[in-house]
């Protein structure tokens, strides 16, 4: 084993953080997330220098890299600002989908535009009462000619109101299996769409959440991303993916509250001492110091198994469980090191803590992690 | 069994409670939220109805009542899913400073406005670099003839924005010894030299007016001075402990209710194959071990009310309930959210807001590191 | 403010209780638990001074005592740190089932000796294949004439050695509906075909004599069927309520003397500049953490007795006051060994018995498990 | 980063594991743990088979690798039975000290016997009433001729009943500080040496903790391991070795108690099914699974920063407290699985559970670790 960063990984780390030191307002964040946007320019400059997709072949314009490369920059982004960082890297969200299944012109008609921070996409998979099993997914897509016409409600799509794209779960066929599904993208704007109850977020909040319901919504047969049928298990290899960059963000999430919380204890003096004097608080870094040691290393063992081929579903899941429960653990800390400014907005700790949750629960939460995780250590049973 | 006996009284007390909330304060509390600030007409209707200082005596219009109307008012307020109309800090924090240590004057003057919610009261210890640091304090209060200069700075001070009557602590800077130079003097809005800051900006706690307060050479008469010259720090030991239990019977009503609606949810929402999720084993579970934590955390608020009331010496216990059901009331409101998955990270889940309000819970009136210190100190540790 | 009211009957048996394992007990303790067994003559002093099965009838020889009294027992028996003389499986758990469902002979015959401790009891409901599972249950009882014939094992039986009296349950193979299957026999010791297996060599409750009973064509009497016929299950069901609360009570008497022990190591030792290690600021938090969960268990189990002697309904509250403080003298054990350092390590540090006795705590008597999912069950989950 | 591991680390894990599967005997081991015994045989098999100097150079005989590679032994070893595991292990414990810092000529006389299994060594740190503090050390050696003459008493000294060498360090300087500290070797059995109070353990019961008084004990002057006066900075030092080894233990014994969790969970029927289809079984297992994975790492890290140099205090600490924390947890959820059978003796993981508090507490408890790291998270205050 060799756990150094080689000399393209570092450089890309050192690159990701002076971006986000120079370009990361903290006054900004905090304005435009209590309105649930997302600074353009920002998102476009982070296209540009090639962060978004780092990890996109270069046939898209991506960077070539891999998976890795793509939660070290999560990792950093998010350490600076854990809503701008995980909404930044996330803009691309569910368009892995098409970069590790669609069609070759489906690709460089779509993806370019996503790695240069010039569009928004989302993913659409859940439905009403159906919590995160996705086997039984009632969004139709039928053949009609050439097109897919697509019926349905999903709910709760992240950068629903703002995604220019939407890589969409539908039933493409009467068989009710889940060979039944698949993936099709769906342009925003287009005829039978509605947008709404776009909901004020908890965490994530330039990413917000909103339903969109498909009527009659008629879409190119090329839209078809990977093969028909192929949808339910291409959505979790998506989820898969996309967990072990949540993981990267839970970890920046904690790395940087626990900066914050260092700096504070160091500074700010009670009862005649520095805070960083009392056994307490020290124990408290240490603790919160060693978690986020423990889940960066596992993030980056399942950032690398994604790479070298050797994921599993199961592997992401814990990565995203543990290193999301840590930046849970750390920045809540952390809002307790800081006592009453913790608690204030211009501290910037309290929306850390929420971004936590929010990598917590988002792409399920730990009983679902658990699950998953659990089906592949027991295996069959006799 | 229950350990506190609440009588007839008590229940329609509280029934007439429930009501004048469902009525008065639920159906405004998402526009105080929105607002950061809840109107003055409110707490008005809240004294007119007899809400306010239930404890106050008859002689400036109060009840007489005992400390479990103190409790009832405290537990259903924090079940209107909001904290703007901080009656708890008002009733049972604040106007007993004037109670307790006021002169007849100050109290004939004061406490019928306190009783009717004319007067909305807060009070000013906490400064920028001293937090739970009391000896830290550095606000002033110099004589000057027949008044008292005040200078300095306050705070994350509760209805800082609405208040007409701030209490607040200051020292005598000619005195050495720390313990012994603070004073609290009421400062009446509209004073010269007091103003307020800014609402300040934070994560929970919107309809509650958090505000910075500031005295630049604000005079006010000698007859201001609340009790005795230099025994502010002890006025201020004596009534913590009852704030610190207000809190731990504040946030385990929260607790109660966070887990309430979680229960609710959990049994009225089904998963895929249309089975409703309380059905699920881990769900299960995780619902037991939080009811069990929080009948726990009941049955020792309810003893030490009790002892509390009995005005026993329950400083280790209100400590070690102030922090352990604050740090409970996260733990849970982080737990149900779980439980409600995606539609938990939007604002529509109303734990959502008890997850972002109960956060400070264990920060204010004084952090539970603070607690658990006293509770080592008086422990023998 | 205490919940329960203890009268001065109630202290004085205590102090005599007290008294007398200070004498005939803790002495021997060191050597019971390298014996593995405790002597029976041990049962027999106990009984002798009466204090054993307090609350039976004057007419058998008891005292009539209230649940208090075994309360009292079960609490100082636990502060002696061993478990083998378990009084409180034979006073609180096994006797009654004599005393609630046995006819007039059986008592007569069987409660004056069961009181003095001349017999001492157990009860074999637990098999190698089922566990906490009670519808798994394999043993057999099959009527033959005026006899009942018995066959199978049970296993992880308190008292298996020294049993002289073993209410056994098993099935009438006959009787499909496993609800209805399971009868409750009295088997005497010597009785041909009851053996006693080999004493189970495990983790810690090394002076209890935990053993297999083996039961082959094993012949009893009819009048050895306790209660009705088919009734066991229910018999079973009524009496396991006791049975979990007599755990909680153990449990909190065993959590409450490790941190004792533990206060007072760290009092009393110190560190290399020659402070007591209770100064260091970690400890303290340490101490006064543990020190507020002991509260809280111990407020939650007094208004649980309180409600159980009352006979209230409180089965979901005894399932989670057996599974809480249970895990809680797991994290107690642990967490008190961590302050001792390497000399917690060592069989010296007393808390190294109390480790390793306590990890069977969450398991008997229903799994913490099992005690989740019936709380889940009553709750209507 | 790459986690691969290479072809030599997968021959030993897979050597070790072989060999603990075809010696390691439970009937034996659990008898001998009650008489505190360690098993010759497996012992000198050990040695010869290389495992327990895998780490030593070539020139005592040793393995030649590195830490990692002992952990990884370590691991593999307690991954079969943690008392017997570690007590292999862990024979040459402190011995790493003259390794580390010895002059050739005592390297060469004493190493070769301990790495062929034929020597168990120990470390004598610990005294009365001085906590984990040794910068009060009380034991002296006075200079005499080319001697040393040795007069004190240490406690708690791991197999100081069956050790023919002890580490121990002695104040050798009229100067106070902890630069007036060496660490001497001294052979069991000198005149002047008792050892009594030999203690009954808890948990690692291979390697009973005694009591060793000095007086007037004389070694040659070449026992003096490194140079004089840097006893406490070597002792420093050798902890910060032992605490990764204990940390691959602790990985081990969670690791083993987790598999015979989940076989048993795997066969065991309750109430209709098997447990290990129950929810809150699977979940049990999930989060078992995942916290190992996340100690795993992360003591791999920690190995592989010592072998290459980058080790600090306060990462051996993280690791140790990680996983050691990650046994108790994981040892203790098998129990409970296992139910009353978890209890028994004959199952197992009754002792891992001991052992892990073993791991947990030796070498400093959770507290002691929390203060190494502190001290290097929060550096110097202005």
């Amino acid at each position: 084993m060799d756990f150094k960063l080689n000399k393209s990984q570092k450089e890309i780390q050192k690159a990701a953080w002076e971006f986000a030191r120079g370009e990361f307002d903290k006054e900004v964040i905090i304005e435009l997330s209590k309105e649930q946007k997302i600074p353009d320019n920002i998102l476009k400059k982070s296209g540009e220098l090639g962060f978004i997709g780092i990890h996109y072949s270069e046939d898209v314009d991506g960077g070539g890299m891999g998976l890795f490369e793509h939660v070290l920059v999560c990792e950093t982004f998010c350490r600076k600002d854990s809503t701008l960082g995980a909404a930044l890297m996330f803009s691309g969200y569910a368009a892995e989908c098409i970069l590790r299944n669609g069609e070759k012109d489906l690709k460089e008609k779509i993806l370019p535009q996503v790695v240069d921070g010039h569009l928004i996409s989302t993913g659409a998979f859940l439905e009403p009462k159906q919590g995160y099993d996705l086997t039984q997914v009632r969004t139709t897509a039928e053949p009609d000619g050439d097109d897919w016409v697509i019926n349905g409600k999903k709910i709760l799509v992240p950068s629903g109101s703002t995604a220019g794209i939407y890589v969409v779960l539908c039933r493409t066929d009467a068989d009710t299996s889940t060979g039944g599904m698949s993936l099709i993208l769906v342009e925003a704007g287009r005829d039978g769409i509605s947008v709404d109850n776009v909901s004020q977020k908890l965490g994530g909040r330039m990413m917000p959440f909103a339903d969109i319901t498909f009527e009659n919504v008629r879409v190119p047969g090329s839209n078809l991303i990977g093969k028909q049928g192929s949808g339910y298990a291409l959505t979790q290899n998506f989820f898969t993916e996309n967990r072990i960059q949540i993981a990267g963000q839970a970890l920046g999430t904690a790395q940087g509250a626990f900066d914050r919380a260092l700096d504070y204890v160091k500074q700010r003096e009670q009862f005649g001492k520095k805070l960083a004097q009392f056994q307490i608080t020290r124990h408290k870094l240490a603790d919160m110091a060693s978690k986020i040691e423990a889940a960066r290393y596992l993030t980056y063992y399942t950032a690398w198994c994604f790479d070298n081929k050797k994921i599993e579903a199961q592997q992401a899941s814990m990565a995203k469980m543990t290193a999301a429960r840590t930046a849970m653990e750390v920045t809540n800390e952390a809002i307790q090191l800081l006592g009453g400014y913790g608690y204030m907005t211009e501290y910037e700790v309290e929306h850390f803590f929420r971004d936590a949750k929010q990598a917590e629960i988002f792409q399920g939460p730990p009983a679902i992690q658990k699950d998953i995780i659990a089906d592949s250590v027991i295996g069959k049973l006799k | 069994m229950d350990i506190l006996q609440y009588t007839d009284e008590h229940k329609a007390f509280r029934q007439r409670l429930k009501t004048f909330l469902a009525n008065e304060v639920t159906p405004h509390v998402d526009q105080w939220e929105k607002d950061h600030i809840v109107p003055k007409e409110a707490w008005q209707k809240m004294g007119k109805k007899g809400f306010l200082c239930t404890w106050a005596s008859p002689e400036y219009g109060g009840m007489n009542g005992d400390f479990l109307y103190s409790v009832i008012v405290a537990e259903e307020m924090a079940k209107t899913n909001h904290t703007g109309l901080c009656s708890m800090l008002h009733s049972d924090i604040v106007v007993p400073y004037i109670n307790s240590f006021g002169s007849d004057e100050q109290k004939k003057k004061y406490l019928p406005d306190c009783i009717s919610g004319d007067i909305i009261t807060a009070v000013a210890m906490t400064e920028p670099d001293a937090g739970s640091d009391l000896a830290a304090m550095q606000a002033t209060a110099e004589i000057d003839g027949d008044e008292i200069v005040l200078n300095g700075s306050k705070t994350f001070i509760t209805n800082g924005i609405n208040a007409d009557l701030v209490i607040v602590a200051a020292k005598n800077p000619a005195e050495e010894n720390v313990y012994q130079a603070v004073s609290l003097y009421l400062v009446e809005d509209g004073t010269p030299g007091f103003k307020r800051g800014r609402q300040l900006d934070k994560m929970g706690f919107f309809s509650q007016d958090t505000a910075e307060l500031f005295f630049s050479n604000c005079r006010i008469p000698k007859e201001n001075l609340l009790g005795q010259q230099g025994m502010g720090f002890m006025m201020l030991m004596e009534k913590l402990q009852q704030e610190r239990l207000m809190c731990a019977i504040g946030g385990q009503a929260a607790a109660e209710l966070m887990l309430e609606w979680t229960i609710d949810y959990c049994k009225t929402h089904t998963d895929a194959s249309g089975k409703p999720i309380s059905k699920l084993q881990a769900n299960q579970f995780a619902i037991v071990e939080m009811m069990t934590e929080v009948k726990l955390g009941k049955a020792f608020l309810d003893q030490l009310i009790a002892g509390h009331a009995a005005g026993e010496n329950v400083i280790v216990e209100t400590s070690m309930a102030k922090y352990w059901i604050t740090d409970l009331d996260n733990r849970i409101a982080s737990r149900c959210l779980d439980l409600f998955g995606d539609f938990g990270l939007t604002e529509d889940c109303p734990i959502a807001r008890g997850f972002r309000d109960v956060r400070v819970m264990s920060i204010f009136a004084g952090t539970n590191e603070v607690m658990k210190g006293i509770a080592a100190k008086f422990m023998g540790l």
